[in-house]
């Protein structure tokens, strides 16, 4: 899949201007979380379609990340349930919502601190690797044209996040944007259908940013990858998402096109302010 | 630059993902093996192979057993001496129960023995973690003491509990002169060695450190966490009870279970961390420090100490190690707090722009 | 050939035996160094040289390969630690190096028959378990007044504390006594539980198989739960100064029983050596300490390996070095008569000994000394342990050993050898 | 600048990360008393690194100066401990929030104030920084590492602002901040800088925002200061403009419409 | 019924004792995150140089008079722990701030050893006794209750009261002041606690002060109980499973658990000991900890382990 990307971003082809969203691939109803007194999430509900990115904004504190950690089974949401590709569900492990296909980034980078770039991104695969133990530790035949067939693909995502010189660096010593860049390659390697984004242009500059947006446009694009994605840049978020559900302390306040967020009301108040 | 590697492209990942993918390393390596294979059995004394070659090669087998546990999964165990001490005994009653049994299945069976004992413990790892962890796997040591004293079947009914063998052969060769000790354990060193770097260095070992960095987001990407430790633990205790029986059947012919006591758990930490978390190379370094340097400081003060004309008394001598032992131990850690096989690529690093400072 | 005879030593004075490793190694160098001072072994002189151990096996074994090829080769061993004599027994015979192991080791390794060059001179623990339980019943006034009496043995759970079980175990069968066996996790810091359960049997003896810290541990406990020192048994490694010292009047009663010897500071051997060593500061420790029991066992087991290769001199040849396998033949037919003891300075410290091919103990007499707040004492005539319980055990177990090791009997061809 | 009211002198400082990484190559910077600095530059740049070196933090990354000096108000302070300098008003808002995950968020506030031994100031401090940081009075009894990554960031420039400093070194200061908190933050120093006269060195990733707050920049690429000037002239600087501002050529760009072939500028390149 | 209260009673004592050890540990963890390996090494060094002192200070300055003569002792032996404190830190922990628990668990190990090397040097590895005039006979209580009476250890007791009169001092000292609150930041993140101006050396220096103090007071009544030598310092290994049990970063966690691992042990080893031979104490103390982990992985009351993402 990055191979195609690479070579069609590099001849230059435009980006089709017609967004080809398709059905409803995951479904959140009535979602409540708390923590002991904390309401983190109350009641929400929205739904994601097919091939579209869909955006998650509201100030700090309002259950963003809570809302991804319930997707994908960090968290085990109190009261109402997800529906993923037809199947709902309520309580799930993370390793279960993994390979159902979803991948996911951190705010805080996740990252495994003592392996290197490479050894990252490689994780993701993991759980397309079929041999066994044994053949693993005695690294003969299949087992190595496995690793191979993977390490092809891992370094393909490596040039599309051009990262090449840092492939064997521990990941700890890069600077953090770089890392931000692993975290999305890791994810990248899980070869998802839903794509969960948290924060992922934090602490970059508007080139950098112009960068991962790319990415990410790239991956939706040419791969039909359902993004979900939380961002504080509004730019970001106006330009390349589709929908955007604004959360304000647990509560959902809006949802819609970036259009129809912009002019409401209460999101303006609650978090966009004046200004913007 | 004498140790560089641009020049040497690699045009395949089949080349890059050899397991010394720089040419030096590889020649390193080949010679290594070549002067340990051929070399040392023409020119060592019986003395450097029986007490300083053999409890080496073994003790850096069981650190890489422990390695592959604390230091590429993350779960800190004191309980390696009791792997140590299951891997013996079961090699042991094997051995001797079992008319005819030949040497290595009967040391490759201690091994799995310390493998189902070392599941079993490595259970509570599911839930506890850190160094919680670290002082829950001694109730495995105390206990594997306390059962080889008490049970008197897994010491034949030796009145005393202490056991011995005799009598080893591999391949009809007898397993009793110091150069075929040092072999057999040498051979067995590598031969694990290599299939432990494979593993690290595959999608196994990758899970590892996976959970060992960061459970959650592991969990995240489809690790699944119990799958992972609990291999590590199999693994990690199959090699430490290979490492065990070694010790039992080849270093010290007769044993006790104080062999293998809380103090034993404690070194085979030890030599990982100041060899190096999640390093092959520095289970061998950190075995060679802590099994090599108290002898070599033991034989060396005196005679450093009558240059200077002073004499100094046997006490005083272990004093002067323990504290010079001690001394070490935190100056290394000052160089670098990740262990000896981290100054050695770092030093590799240094070679690398030499001449130039960077 | 070299000139002087090697006497390799294996102690450890650091530690947490230190305390009793010490006065054990300054005895038993002292005694080297006063033989080469007579002039020594018909003029050989011996040199020795000392490798610490800290009581841990693996570098028990190390100090053993380090020394045993030194200066022309060691002329025996004496390793002071239950598990290192396991590790060596199994080397000694592919070194040929004899080992002595006076009061300790395997107590079956008496049998010269299977174990050819072990020799647990004048005291293994099968010889002391039976002395004190035949001293128990003397003094309940007969063997037989034992029967329905309870006996305790609070023991360092480790080979070392197991060995005396077996041999109980056979005489509280024959003379039907309840024996309560507790064992003490090393290094016995901590005994409560074990004492709260001697206050709940409440037996009638209490068998003292401690080391180390474990000895005084166990009778400040005892001090502290209210159990009578003067019915408490230790064997002769419970039985020496540091094991009372810091309980002092606590522990005064406390009877153990003495490995022939006890603390010595009239033997003739003791002034000599105050007199030609220490006199001239050439002593090994403090002057003080010489004397004391544990230092009289490091002197006697000295004495001991040093008449070894007198006698393989004898024949073998005046004035030569011996060999191990020289040695070995000398302390097989080790005759320690009275009169040589005498002339050796041990009048009084011990009795004769004589080895033979079979027997590799040498004598089975043993004493009981008690503290009495300041000193050992002793309380009791010698007594002998009893052959016909000692001997069917012994055998048996070599026996077992051998079939293990695939080891044939030595026949009688070979003893002459 | 007028070299009198300088208050920091970073000289031509380089760093090295695990004796082998070069990472600093030469950086110089002046920070006059009062004043607003930024620090700019893509990621790796060396911006952390600068200011660890600044705030002597290296030493626990395994980092070291190895050439220049670093001078505070003339006094050199490569030396000096970093509680040292927190005793000499220089404080660091370390990247990636660094709060103490087991202490409750007004513990973290008041640890904070470690240096400050008069109970009033700590408690009016506490006070000014709620005032600033609503969210964080609300959330004041919830442990650290519970808390979001936005309000751990607001706690972490909070329990910088209680020890009182003249000199803070705010490191990405509006990473993961909703966009009106990151207005109120660079309001929270504009108004501290002119109130309190409190100096700020700030690397930011903000361009936009640290430009229009800040009275100097500099631009690091590849630890290396390429280019240095006060903040209206960089921010109508044409190549600033294209790949820090991403208004090149007039309007600004949509991210939508950033063309894949469009490569990054690097003035060393 | 006597007997069981008397076990029960005498599990209480041995866990108090335990306790001392275990606050050391937990001292030393809770202010810098570090996994004091050396804390049996300072026990042992501590104790040695009480009574040693004790002995050499008569011939010295000519006092006889036992209370002057301990009073001294305690006090320079506690200059001594300070002077290791300051050394520690000096020598070892400046250098390696902001490492991880691993590491500094190595370093701790190193000054384990050296001290063992040292304190052996310096002060001999005899068997030395302290004698602070603690009461050793027995007393019998509840004579008219039960049969037989149980069996009470005045020793015991005393050691105990002196334990819990060092937690109550420590816990409020964390709860309460400002430097207890800065040492639990260091605890968390060396370098966030630099970059606000905690002063590490100096807070290092205190808290292994501390820690030596407590390993001081722990010295002396196992030392008068043990008598002083170099099996002093495995105590600490009967103290592990009671600072787990616990709760690594709790100090009244130290006494709870001491407690719970102390009746555990002993009603283990004396109900439960004779049917499977004996000896059981110490795994049956292990395994006992590892029941409360399963449960509550962070100890009973150690701060709650944090992974978030
Ligand atoms: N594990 C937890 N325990 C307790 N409280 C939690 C936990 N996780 C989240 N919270 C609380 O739930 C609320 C929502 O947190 P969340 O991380 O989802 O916010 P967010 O929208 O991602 O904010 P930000 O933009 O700052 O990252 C916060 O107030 C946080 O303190
Ligand atoms: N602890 C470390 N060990 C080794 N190298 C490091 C370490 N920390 C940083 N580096 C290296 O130093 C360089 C500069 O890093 P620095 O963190 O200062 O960049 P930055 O400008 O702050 O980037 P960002 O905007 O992403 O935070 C990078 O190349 C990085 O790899
Ligand atoms: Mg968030
Ligand atoms: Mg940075």
């Amino acid at each position: 899949m990055a191979a195609r990307l690479v070579e069609q971003t590099s001849a230059n082809q435009p980006i089709a201007p017609a967004r080809r969203t398709g059905e409803v691939i995951m479904d959140v109803q009535n979602i409540s979380l708390s923590f002991g007194g904390v309401k983190a999430l109350s009641d929400i509900s929205f739904d994601v379609r097919e091939h579209e990115i869909r955006a998650i904004i509201g100030p700090n504190g309002a259950g963003k990340s809570s809302m991804l950690n319930c997707i994908n089974g960090v968290y085990q949401p109190q009261e109402g349930s997800i529906t993923f590709r037809g199947r709902t569900f309520r309580h799930m492990n993370s390793h279960q919502v993994a390979t159902m296909g979803v991948a996911r980034t951190f705010q805080n980078l996740a990252l495994f601190k003592g392996m290197s770039v490479l050894d990252n991104i490689m994780t993701g695969r993991n759980l397309r690797i079929k041999s066994n133990l044994f053949l693993q530790a005695l690294r003969i035949g299949p087992a190595e044209r496995e690793e191979i067939r993977h390490r092809e693909f891992v370094e393909h995502i490596i040039d599309f996040l051009e990262i090449q010189p840092y492939r064997k660096t521990p990941v700890g010593q890069l600077p953090y944007g770089l890392q931000k860049r692993v975290d999305l390659g890791r994810a990248l390697a899980m070869e998802p259908q839903l794509l969960l984004l948290d924060e992922p242009m934090a602490g970059m500059n508007v080139e950098e940013k112009q960068d991962m947006c790319r990415f990410v446009l790239d991956v939706n694009d040419e791969f039909g990858t359902t993004v979900v994605l939380i961002e504080h840049d509004m730019g970001v978020v106006m330009d390349i998402s589709d929908r955007v559900v604004v959360l304000d302390y647990g509560r959902k306040i809006g949802d819609g096109t970036p259009a129809e967020v912009r002019d409401n009301p209460d999101v303006i108040k609650a978090y966009l302010g004046t200004s913007h | 630059m004498l140790y560089r590697e641009n020049g040497q492209f690699k045009t395949t990942y089949r080349a890059d993902q050899q397991i010394f993918p720089i040419t030096q390393d590889r020649l390193f390596i080949a010679a290594a093996l070549l002067f340990a294979f051929v070399v040392v059995p023409g020119i060592a004394s019986d003395y450097t192979f029986r007490a300083l070659l053999v409890p080496f090669l073994i003790m850096s087998l069981a650190a890489l057993g422990v390695n592959i546990l604390v230091g590429y999964c993350g779960q800190i165990s004191l309980g390696s001496g009791a792997f140590m001490a299951v891997g013996a005994y079961g090699a042991y009653n094997f051995f001797t129960r079992i008319p005819n049994m030949p040497l290595l299945p009967a040391l490759l069976v201690g091994g799995l023995c310390a493998t189902v004992f070392g599941v079993i413990f490595g259970l509570p790892s599911l839930r506890v973690k850190g160094l919680y962890l670290a002082v829950a796997t001694l109730a495995a040591q105390f206990f594997s003491d306390w059962m080889f004293l008490r049970i008197k079947w897994f010491t034949n009914y030796a009145p005393s509990g202490s056991v011995s063998v005799s009598g080893m052969q591999v391949l009809g060769m007898p397993i009793d002169s110091p150069v075929s000790k040092y072999l057999l354990c040498l051979s067995i060193l590598v031969v694990m060695g290599l299939l432990a770097k494979n593993l690290v260095r595959s999608a196994m070992g990758r899970e590892w450190m996976a959970i060992r960095d960061m459970d959650v987001a592991a969990a995240v990407i489809g690790i699944r966490p119990m799958y992972a430790k609990l291999t590590a633990f199999a693994v990690s205790s199959f090699i430490v009870g290979v490492a065990g029986a070694l010790w039992g059947f080849v270093y010290l012919g007769a044993w006790e279970p104080a062999a293998f006591s809380v103090d034993q758990s404690f070194r085979l930490l030890f030599m990982v961390i100041i060899g190096g978390l999640g390093s092959i190379m520095g289970s061998f370094f950190g075995a060679a420090f802590i099994v090599l340097l108290p002898i070599g400081l033991n034989q060396f003060l005196p005679v450093l100490l009558g240059w200077f004309g002073i004499e100094i008394s046997t006490a005083g001598i272990s004093h002067a190690e323990l504290m010079i032992f001690g001394a070490l131990i935190v100056w290394f850690l000052i160089v670098e707090p990740h262990g000896l096989a981290k100054l050695w690529s770092t030093g590799k690093q240094k070679l690398r722009l030499w001449p130039f400072p960077h | 050939q070299p000139k002087e005879q090697f006497f390799p030593a294996l102690p450890y004075r650091t530690g947490p035996y230190a305390p009793n490793g010490v006065p054990w190694a300054n005895g038993y160098l002292d005694y080297l160094k006063l033989v080469n001072a007579r002039g020594g072994i018909n003029g050989v002189k011996i040199i020795f040289e000392e490798c610490e151990t800290g009581y841990d096996t693996a570098r028990g074994v190390e100090c053993y390969e380090r020394l045993k090829g030194k200066h022309g080769g060691a002329t025996l061993f004496q390793p002071l630690s239950t598990g290192i004599t396991f590790a060596l027994t199994d080397k000694a015979p592919g070194d040929k190096i004899p080992l002595i192991t006076a009061g300790y080791g395997r107590s079956e390794s008496q049998d010269g028959g299977v174990f050819k060059w072990n020799f647990p001179l004048a005291g293994t623990y099968w010889l002391a378990a039976d002395v004190l339980v035949q001293y128990i019943g003397k003094k309940e006034g007969g063997l037989d007044k034992l029967k329905g009496k309870k006996i305790s043995l609070v023991y360092h759970d480790s080979p070392y504390g197991k060995e005396p079980i077996a041999l109980l175990q056979e005489r509280s069968k024959m003379h039907g006594f309840d024996l309560q066996l507790l064992p003490v996790a090393h290094p016995g810091v901590e005994q409560k539980a074990t004492w709260l359960q001697i206050r709940q049997a409440r037996p009638d003896y209490v068998l003292l198989w401690g080391w180390g810290v474990m000895n005084s541990t166990s009778l400040k406990e005892a001090q502290a739960t209210g159990y009578p020192r003067d019915k408490m048994y230790g064997v002769w490694w419970s039985g020496a100064e540091p094991d009372v010292k810091d309980v002092g009047e606590g522990a005064k009663g406390y009877n153990a029983i003495a490995m022939q010897h006890g603390a010595e500071p009239q033997a003739a051997v003791v002034k000599e050596v105050l007199d030609k060593l220490h006199a001239k500061g050439q002593g090994t420790g403090p002057k003080e300490e010489v004397g004391s029991v544990l230092y009289m066992r490091g002197l006697m087991s000295a004495m001991m390996g040093v008449e070894g290769v007198r006698a393989a001199q004898e024949r073998f040849g005046k004035g030569k070095w011996m060999s191990g396998e020289q040695v070995r033949w000398g302390l097989e037919n080790l005759n320690l008569t009275q009169a040589k003891l005498d002339a050796l300075g041990f009048k009084g410290v011990m009795r004769p000994i004589s080895t033979s091919c079979m027997d590799h103990l040498g004598s089975n007499w043993a004493r009981i000394h008690t503290w009495d707040g300041k000193q050992w004492k002793f309380t009791s005539d010698w007594l002998q342990a009893d052959e016909q319980v000692l001997k069917p055990l012994v055998k048996q177990t070599a026996d077992k050993y051998a079939t293990e090791k695939k080891l044939q009997r030595r026949t009688p061809q070979d003893c002459q050898s | 600048m007028d070299p009198k009211n300088i208050v920091l002198n970073v000289n031509g400082i380089e760093v090295i990360y695990n004796h082998v990484i070069l990472v600093l190559k030469g950086v110089s910077l002046q920070v006059p008393e009062g004043g607003i600095v930024a620090i700019l530059g893509g990621n790796g740049a060396g911006k952390t690194t600068t200011l660890r070196a600044v705030s002597n933090l290296l030493k626990g990354e395994r980092g070291e100066v190895t050439k220049g000096s670093i001078e505070l108000r003339g006094e050199r302070i490569e030396n000096l401990s970093p509680s040292d300098l927190v005793q000499r008003g220089v404080v660091q808002v370390m990247e990636g929030r660094h709060c103490f995950a087991h202490l409750t968020i007004e513990e973290n506030l008041l640890t904070g104030a470690y240096t400050r031994k008069n109970k009033a100031e700590v408690a009016a401090n506490l006070e000014k920084v709620y005032a600033y940081f609503p969210r964080l009075k609300t959330r004041r009894a919830s442990q650290a590492a519970y808390t979001s990554g936005g309000e751990q960031q607001m706690c972490a420039i909070g329990r910088a602002l209680m020890a009182s400093p003249s000199i803070v070194l705010l490191d990405e200061p509006s990473m993961g901040l909703a966009p009106q908190i990151v207005e109120e933050v660079f309001g929270i120093v504009k108004d501290l800088n002119t109130k309190e006269r409190v100096t700020f060195l700030l690397a930011e990733q903000n361009t936009n925002m640290a430009l229009q707050y800040s009275d100097y920049g500099y631009i690091m690429e590849s630890g290396r200061v390429v280019m240095d000037g006060p903040a209206s002239e960089l921010a109508t600087n044409e190549d600033v403009k294209e790949f820090y501002l991403g208004v090149g050529g007039g309007e600004r760009k949509s991210f939508r419409d950033v063309k894949s072939y469009k490569r990054r500028k690097r003035w060393l390149a | 019924m006597g007997f069981f209260l008397e076990t029960v009673f005498g599990g209480l004592m041995a866990g108090m004792l335990y306790s001392l050890v275990a606050l050391g540990f937990v001292l030393i963890f809770k202010a810098s995150g570090v996994f004091n390996f050396a804390q049996g090494a300072m026990v042992l060094f501590a104790a040695l140089a009480m009574a040693r002192f004790a002995e050499w200070l008569p011939g010295w300055i000519g006092v006889e008079n036992i209370f002057v003569v301990t009073a001294i002792a305690v006090i320079l032996a506690g200059a001594v722990m300070f002077v290791v404190a300051w050394l520690v830190e000096r020598l070892v922990l400046r250098h390696l701030v902001n490492q991880e628990g691993a590491t500094l668990l190595m370093a701790t190990l190193g000054i384990a050893y050296f001290m063992d090397g040292l304190g052996q040097t310096i002060f001999g590895s005899d068997i030395y006794k302290i004698d602070v005039g603690m009461p050793k006979d027995p007393v019998m209580a509840f004579e008219s209750v039960f049969q037989g009476g149980i069996l009470l250890n005045k020793e015991d007791m005393v050691a105990a009261v002196v334990a819990a009169l060092l937690v109550l001092l420590l816990s409020l000292f964390f709860q309460k002041t400002g430097t207890g609150r800065a040492l639990r930041a260091v605890a968390d993140d060396h370098q966030a606690a630099q970059s606000i101006g905690i002063p590490l050396n100096r807070i290092w220096v205190i808290v292994w002060c501390v820690a030596g103090v407590v390993a001081l007071v722990a010295g002396i009544i196992w030392g008068s109980k043990l008598g002083v030598q170099f099996s002093l310092a495995t105590v600490a290994m009967r103290a592990l499973p009671v600072v787990i049990l616990g709760g690594l970063t709790s100090v009244p966690g130290a006494i709870i658990g001491g407690l719970i691992i102390g009746v555990g042990e002993k009603v283990s080893e004396v109900f439960l000991g004779p049917y499977v031979g004996g000896g059981i104490e110490i795994w049956f103390a292990y395994v006992l900890a590892l029941l409360f982990l399963l449960v509550r992985p962070q100890g009973l009351f150690g701060e709650k382990i944090i992974d978030r993402v």
